[in-house]
C-alpha cells in the first residue's frame, strides 16, 4: 500500500474513543448530541462557509431542507480582550475595542473612551465630542452599508454588495484622512480626539452625502423594490417582542420589533440631547422589517452628520498631551452607548491600580445571536442564512 | 482547406470524415464558448459593479481565461477518501458528454446543420435531460451534505423547470408545424412571415425564465446555492472534475440559447451578416442577458422556485398553448 | 409595576439595608444599586421579568478571596432605570440558574461558567461558550493567565520610567510652548494651547466643586473597599 | 411608519409589479456598465494615501542634520500594549543624554494604536506612509536604526551637542525677543491708555 493510502487506512481504523461523540459536538445542547434515527440528519454549517460571517458554526439538525434544532457554537475568535484589559494600563486597552467589532471600530473605541472620562472624570472639549460623534455616525454608516451588501450577497445578489462597499470605500477614505485608519481605530483617546479634522474635510463630507443619499435611491429601487428580495424576506425569520425583552435584544433587530429603544435617545450621551434625528422603528419584526430599519437609520446618521457638520464649534481637540496615565477612582461603572448593532455597555471595576480590575463588555450581538436559536426553528436553510444576515452578527465581537 | 478535405476523405471515407470535422468544429466552439463566456462573465460583471475585471494578461484581460485552465489542467485531482469512486469520476463526463450532440443539433446557419434530425427539439430536451444525471451523481457520490443537497435541488427544480420549457417552445412547433429546428428558422425567413417573438411573447418569456432555470444560473441557482450550500454538486470537485462541470454549464447555456435563438428570433435569419453571425449574435445577446440576470437579482428559495414553475410558468404556458392552437384552428 | 413599587419590593428581597439610591448616576450609570443572596436571584429574576425590565449583563467579578455576580436589570422603554444587583458567592462558586426565565441569561450563565468558573445549578447546558470544549482553567480569574513576576518588574518599570519620561515630556512642552509663543503668533498660541473649555457635560462631568462627586464609591462600593487593601 | 409599509408591501404583491421591479433592477445594472469604473490597477496605479494615514512607525529627522533625537528612555517599549518595541542605548561621551543604538519594531504584533508615539517625550517617533509593507514571515523585526548612516559615537556626540546649543541660543533670543515685544506692547497699551 502506498504512502497517503496506507494514512487514509490508518485514519478508518482509528479507534473511536467514548469521548468522540462528545468532543465532536462539542458545546452542544444534551439533545442534539444524540444521533437521530427518526431520517433528520445534522449539518455542521460553518465555522468555514460562506455566510456565517466570520467564524460562527450552526449545528443544524435537519429534516429535508427544514431546520429542526440549531445550535450556533460560538467562541473560535475568542482573543481574552477582557484578560488583556486586566494586565495593562487604561490606556494600553485603547487599541482592543475597535478589534472587538470591526465593524463599528470607531462606536467602541468612542465608548471605550467615554466609559473612562466618565468614570473619573475627565473633561472633554467640545469640538472634540462633535467630532467624535460624527465620525461614529459615518462608522455607523459603512457598518450598515456594509451589512447591507453581505445581507443581498446572502440572498444570492452580488451587485449590491459592491456597489455597497464602494460607497463604504468613500466613507473609509474620509474617515482615513481624519484617522489615520481605515478598520480599527485608535482615534479617540482619554480627553478627546488624536487628530484635528483636515481643512476639506467639511466640502468632502457634505458632498460625500449628497452622493450617498442619490446612491440609497437606487439601492431602493435595484433591492427594496425588487420582487425577490421581497419574497424572500418578508414574513420571514419573525422576532416577536417577548423574545426582544426575554433576550435583551437591542439596536435595529429590537427596533424592527416594535420595541422602540435606542441608547442615542434613552440615555443620551456625548451631544445626542442637542442633535434633531429620528429613531426608525416598525412592528412586523422580520427580516424586511430589519432591512428597512437599518436603511432608515443610515438615513437619520446622515442626518446627524449634517448638523454636526453645521454646528462644528471651533477649540481645541483634547489635552496638549495624550492622557497616558489616568487617575483612577474606586468604584464600579457602567456606561453605554448605541453600536450599530445595539446596546454597547462597558463595565468597568476600578480600584486604585493604574489598571482596570475588570472590564467587561456587555456586547450586543451577543445576545441578539441567542436568539436566534428560537427564530431558526421550523424555517428552511436559505431561510437560516436570511435571518442571520438580517441579525447582523459580527463574530468578534460575540466571541471577544 | 478543400484539399485537405478531399484526401482525408480518400482516406477514411466521406462519413468519417464528416464526423471527425464536425467533432473538431463542435469541441473547439465548445472550448471557444466557454473561454469567450467565462471572460464575458467576468468582464460584464465587474462592469456592472463598477470594477474593471480581468485586466493583467492579453488586452482586457481575454487571455485570462486561457491562463485559468492552464492552471486548471495542473492542479491535482483530488479524490476525497469517502466518495463513491467510479460515480464520482463518472459523473462530470456524465454532465458534459450530451452537450455534444446538443451542439450537433443546433441551425448555425442554412447549409451549417451537423445534424438535421425531424425531430430535433425533441432531441434537444432529451439529451439535456441526461445531464441532469450528472450532475445528481456529483451530488451523491461526493459523501458530502452540502453536495447531496444541491444534487436533490437539482433534480427536482429539473423536473420542474422542463415542463414550462417544453410547454413554451411546443406553442412555437404549433406555429411552425414541424419539430425540425432549421425548418422552423426557415417558416420565419419564409417571406413576411416575422420571426416568432412577434407572435408569442409570452412563450419567450416563459422560456428564458425556464431555460435559465434550466441550466441553474442565478437567480435559480439553488443546487449551487454558494450562500447556503459552500458550491452545491461540485463542493468536493477540484481542478479538472470542477473544469468539466463548469465546460457543461457554458455549453448547456450556449445550446438553450441557441434553441431560443432559432424558435424565436429567426435563427440566422438577418441582412448583411451571414448566416452564422447571425446566428451568433442572437446567442449572445440571450446570453448577455442570462448573464445580466445573474449580477442583477437575489436567488430565490427552493419553495418558492417550485411555486414559480408549478403555481405561475406551467399554467402560463399551457394556457398559451391552447391560445396558439385555437387561433391556428381558426385561422 | 413603577419603579417605586419594584424598588418596595425589592427591598424585602436584598440584604437588609444594601438597597441604595445610585449615587452618582451621571457617572456610575446605575439608578439603583444592592446586594442580594444567591437564595434571592429567581424572585428578583421573577420580580424584573414581570415589571418588564431586560437582564442587560451579568458580570463574573473575582475578587481574589471569592467570587462575584454583577446583574443589571433595566428596562427598555421609558426612562431608563438600571438596577445593579451584586451577589457574593460562597467558595463553592454554585448559584441558581435564572435562564428559565430570561432568555439572554442562558449565554450569560455560560460566559460566567466559562471565564470564572462559577457553578450555574439547574442550567440546560452549563459547558464551555467560548472557550473549547476540553479546557481545564478559568481564564478570568485573578490568579489565572498573570504572571505575577511579570507584572511586578512591569509596574515598577511603569512607575519609574514612565514618570521620567512624562517629566521630559512636560519639560520638552515647556520649551516649545516657550519658543511658540516667543515666535509672534501669540494669537495662535493661545488658541491652541488653550485650557479645556470650561463647560462641563455630562459624559465627563466632574463637578470639582462637589465633595459628594468625589467621595460616594467608597461608600457605595465597599467591595471594591475590600480590593484596594489586597 | 406602519401605513407607508403596509402601503409598500400591496405594492409589490402583484405578478405584474414584481416582473416591473426584476425590469428596473435589469436597468440599473445595464446603465452601470457605462458608469466610470472605480478600482485602480493596484501595482501598476498607486493610490495616495492621506496626511493622517498610520503605517508603521518611524523616526522623525532632525530638519538640519541627519539623524534622529532617540535618547533610549524605553517609555515607548513599555506603554507598548503588543510590546513590541525593544531599544537599547549607551551614554554618550562627555554627555549625561542616551543615545539609542538598536531601535527593533516587532511590525507583525505592531497595531498601529499610537501610544508610542504620545509617550515619546522627544517626538522621534512619527507613523510612516508605507502602506504596502507586508513581511513574509511572522516575527517581522526590523530595526528603525537601520535608514540611519550616522557617523562614530563621538562625533555624532559633538554634533549634537553642537546643535543643542544652538538650540538653546536660538531659544533664549526668542524668549528675550518676547519680553521685549511684551514691554513694548505693554508700554503701547500703557501709552494708548494715557491717551
Amino acid at each position: 500500500m502506498s504512502g497517503p493510502s496506507r494514512k487514509l487506512a490508518a485514519y478508518a481504523e482509528h479507534p473511536r474513543t467514548p469521548e468522540f461523540a462528545e468532543l465532536r459536538f462539542g458545546n452542544l445542547e444534551p439533545h442534539l448530541i444524540e444521533a437521530p434515527d427518526d431520517g433528520t440528519y445534522y449539518l455542521n454549517m460553518g465555522p468555514h462557509h460562506p455566510s456565517t460571517h466570520g467564524v460562527l458554526r450552526l449545528v443544524l439538525r435537519l429534516d429535508g431542507e427544514k431546520v429542526i434544532d440549531c445550535e450556533p457554537v460560538i467562541g473560535y475568535s475568542h482573543r481574552a480582550h477582557e484578560k488583556m484589559a486586566e494586565r495593562g494600563l487604561y490606556s494600553q486597552f485603547l487599541p482592543n475595542p475597535s478589534r472587538m467589532d470591526y465593524l463599528g471600530g470607531m462606536i467602541y473605541n468612542v465608548g471605550y473612551c467615554q466609559a473612562v472620562e466618565q468614570a473619573f472624570g475627565i473633561s472633554v472639549p467640545d469640538r472634540a465630542r462633535w467630532i467624535r460623534t460624527m465620525v461614529s455616525e459615518f462608522n455607523r454608516i459603512s457598518s450598515h452599508l456594509l451589512w447591507f451588501g453581505a445581507f443581498i450577497m446572502d440572498l444570492g445578489g452580488f451587485t449590491p454588495f459592491l456597489l455597497a462597499f464602494q460607497d463604504r470605500e468613500n466613507i473609509l477614505d474620509l474617515l482615513d484622512s481624519v484617522t489615520g485608519s481605515r478598520l480599527t481605530y485608535c482615534y479617540a483617546n482619554f480627553g478627546g480626539v488624536t487628530l484635528d479634522l483636515p481643512d476639506d474635510f467639511a466640502g468632502r463630507a457634505k458632498a460625500l452625502i449628497e452622493t450617498q443619499r442619490t446612491h440609497f435611491e437606487t439601492y431602493k429601487k435595484l433591492v427594496t423594490d425588487n420582487t425577490i428580495f421581497r419574497s424572500r424576506t418578508d414574513g420571514i425569520g419573525i422576532i416577536t417582542p417577548e423574545q426582544v425583552h426575554s433576550y435583551a435584544m437591542t439596536g435595529p433587530c429590537a427596533r424592527a420589533s416594535g420595541v422602540d429603544y435606542d441608547v442615542r435617545r434613552a440615555e443620551p450621551y456625548s451631544i445626542y440631547s442637542e442633535l434633531d434625528f429620528e429613531v426608525p422603528t416598525r412592528t412586523e419584526g422580520d427580516c424586511l422589517a430589519r432591512y428597512l430599519v437599518r436603511f432608515e437609520e443610515m438615513e437619520q446618521s446622515l442626518r446627524i452628520i449634517e448638523q454636526c457638520l453645521e454646528r462644528m464649534p471651533s477649540g481645541p481637540i483634547g489635552p496638549d498631551r495624550p492622557l497616558i496615565r489616568v487617575k483612577t477612582k474606586p468604584g464600579s461603572y457602567y456606561f453605554t452607548c448605541e453600536s450599530p448593532r445595539g446596546q454597547l455597555g462597558w463595565f468597568l471595576l476600578a480600584d486604585k491600580n493604574p489598571e482596570p480590575w475588570r472590564l467587561h463588555a456587555r456586547t450586543p450581538s451577543f445576545c441578539n445571536l441567542s436568539a436566534m436559536i428560537e427564530v431558526l426553528k421550523g424555517t428552511m436553510i436559505a431561510d437560516t442564512i436570511a435571518i442571520l444576515g438580517s441579525i447582523d452578527v459580527v463574530m468578534p465581537e460575540i466571541d471577544r | 482547406m478543400p484539399a485537405l478535405i478531399a484526401a482525408l476523405e480518400g482516406m477514411l471515407g466521406t462519413w468519417l470524415t464528416q464526423f471527425l470535422l464536425g467533432f473538431t468544429a463542435l469541441a473547439a466552439l465548445i472550448t471557444l464558448n466557454a473561454m469567450f463566456m467565462v471572460w464575458f462573465e467576468r468582464k460584464v460583471s465587474a462592469w456592472v459593479q463598477g470594477r474593471l475585471g480581468p485586466m493583467e494578461h492579453g488586452p482586457q484581460g481575454t487571455l485570462q481565461t486561457l491562463l485559468d485552465v492552464i492552471k486548471l489542467l495542473g492542479k491535482e485531482p483530488i479524490i476525497p477518501a469517502k466518495v463513491d469512486r467510479t460515480t464520482f469520476i463518472l459523473a462530470p463526463v456524465v454532465a458534459f458528454l450530451p452537450a455534444l450532440v446538443l451542439l450537433s443539433l443546433l441551425p448555425y446557419s442554412e447549409d451549417l446543420v451537423f445534424t438535421n434530425a425531424e425531430s430535433g427539439i425533441l432531441l434537444v430536451f432529451a439529451f439535456g435531460g441526461v445531464s441532469l444525471m450528472g450532475v445528481f451523481m456529483g451530488g451523491w457520490s461526493s459523501n458530502n451534505k452540502y453536495a447531496l443537497l444541491g444534487g436533490v435541488r437539482a433534480v427536482s427544480q429539473n423536473i420542474a423547470y422542463e415542463l414550462p420549457l417544453l410547454l413554451s417552445t411546443m406553442a412555437v412547433v404549433l406555429s411552425a408545424g414541424t419539430l425540425n429546428i432549421s425548418k422552423i428558422v426557415q417558416v420565419q425567413t419564409a417571406g413576411g412571415f416575422g420571426w416568432f417573438f412577434m407572435y408569442q411573447p409570452l412563450a419567450l418569456i416563459i422560456y428564458i425564465i425556464a431555460a435559465t432555470a434550466e441550466t441553474n444560473r442565478a437567480p435559480f441557482d439553488i443546487p449551487e446555492a454558494e450562500s447556503e450550500l459552500v458550491a452545491g454538486f461540485h463542493t468536493e470537485y477540484p481542478a479538472m472534475g470542477f473544469a468539466v462541470f463548469f465546460l457543461a454549464e457554458y455549453t448547456y447555456m450556449f445550446v438553450v440559447c441557441g434553441v431560443g435563438a432559432a424558435l424565436f428570433l429567426g435563427g440566422n435569419h438577418g441582412p448583411w451578416l451571414p448566416g452564422p453571425c447571425w446566428f451568433l449574435i442572437k446567442v449572445y445577446f440571450l446570453l448577455f442577458l442570462m448573464v445580466m440576470f445573474r449580477w442583477t437579482f437575489p436567488r430565490l428559495r427552493f419553495d418558492q422556485l417550485m411555486d414559480l414553475a408549478w403555481k405561475l410558468l406551467i399554467p402560463l404556458s399551457l394556457a398559451n398553448l391552447m391560445v396558439t392552437a385555437l387561433v391556428i384552428k381558426l385561422v | 409595576m413603577t419603579a417605586e413599587g419594584i424598588k418596595s419590593t425589592l427591598r424585602g428581597l436584598v440584604i437588609p439595608n444594601s438597597l441604595l439610591d445610585g449615587t452618582d448616576r451621571e457617572r456610575r450609570g446605575f439608578d439603583v444599586e444592592g446586594e442580594i443572596s444567591p437564595d434571592a436571584i429567581v424572585a428578583i429574576a421573577k420580580l424584573f421579568f414581570g415589571a418588564g425590565y431586560g437582564l442587560e449583563c451579568i458580570t463574573a467579578v473575582d475578587q481574589e478571596d471569592f467570587r462575584e455576580l454583577w446583574y443589571q436589570f433595566n428596562i427598555l422603554t421609558g426612562a431608563p432605570q438600571r438596577h445593579l444587583l451584586r451577589m457574593q458567592l460562597d467558595q463553592s462558586d454554585q448559584v441558581p440558574s435564572i435562564s428559565h426565565i430570561y432568555g439572554s441569561a442562558r449565554w450569560f450563565e455560560r460566559e460566567a461558567f466559562d471565564m470564572m468558573g462559577v457553578q450555574v445549578l439547574g442550567h440546560p447546558n452549563l459547558k464551555r461558550l467560548l472557550l473549547p470544549e476540553d479546557s481545564d482553567f478559568y481564564p478570568l480569574r485573578r490568579d489565572q493567565c498573570i504572571d505575577e513576576e511579570l507584572r511586578k518588574t512591569r509596574e515598577n518599570r511603569r512607575t519609574k520610567r514612565l514618570a521620567a519620561a512624562e517629566k521630559e515630556r512636560a519639560k520638552a512642552d515647556a520649551e516649545t510652548a516657550a519658543l511658540g509663543a516667543a515666535e509672534g503668533s501669540r494669537a495662535e498660541a493661545t488658541t491652541t494651547k488653550a485650557p479645556a473649555p470650561v463647560e462641563q457635560v455630562t459624559e465627563a462631568s466632574a463637578p470639582t466643586g462637589d465633595p459628594q462627586a468625589d467621595a460616594p464609591t467608597q461608600d457605595a462600593v465597599p467591595v471594591v473597599d475590600k480590593g484596594g487593601h489586597r | 411608519m406602519t401605513e407607508d409599509n403596509d402601503q409598500q408591501r400591496r405594492e409589490h404583491g402583484g405578478i405584474v409589479a414584481g416582473f416591473g421591479s426584476l425590469l428596473t433592477g435589469l436597468k440599473i445594472t445595464t446603465g452601470k456598465i457605462f458608469k466610470p469604473k472605480v478600482t485602480l490597477e493596484y501595482p501598476h496605479q498607486k493610490v495616495e494615501m492621506s496626511e493622517a494615514f498610520r503605517s508603521c512607525i518611524a523616526f522623525v529627522r532632525f530638519e538640519d542634520i541627519d539623524t534622529h533625537d532617540c535618547i533610549a528612555c524605553d517609555a515607548c517599549a513599555i506603554i507598548c500594549p503588543s510590546d513590541c518595541i525593544t531599544v537599547t542605548g549607551d551614554r554618550m561621551p562627555d554627555s549625561k543624554k542616551k543615545r539609542a543604538d538598536r531601535f527593533d519594531v516587532d511590525f507583525s504584533t505592531c497595531s498601529l494604536c499610537g501610544l508610542c508615539l504620545a509617550a515619546c517625550p522627544t517626538d522621534t517617533l512619527k507613523y510612516s506612509a508605507d502602506f504596502d509593507d507586508a513581511g513574509y514571515q511572522r516575527g517581522w523585526v526590523q530595526d528603525l536604526l537601520e535608514p540611519f548612516d550616522d557617523p562614530p559615537i563621538e562625533e555624532l556626540a559633538k554634533t549634537l551637542t553642537a546643535r543643542e546649543e544652538r538650540k538653546k541660543a536660538e531659544r533664549k533670543a526668542a524668549r528675550e525677543a518676547a519680553k521685549a515685544a511684551k514691554a513694548a506692547a505693554k508700554a503701547k497699551q500703557e501709552e494708548s491708555g494715557n491717551a
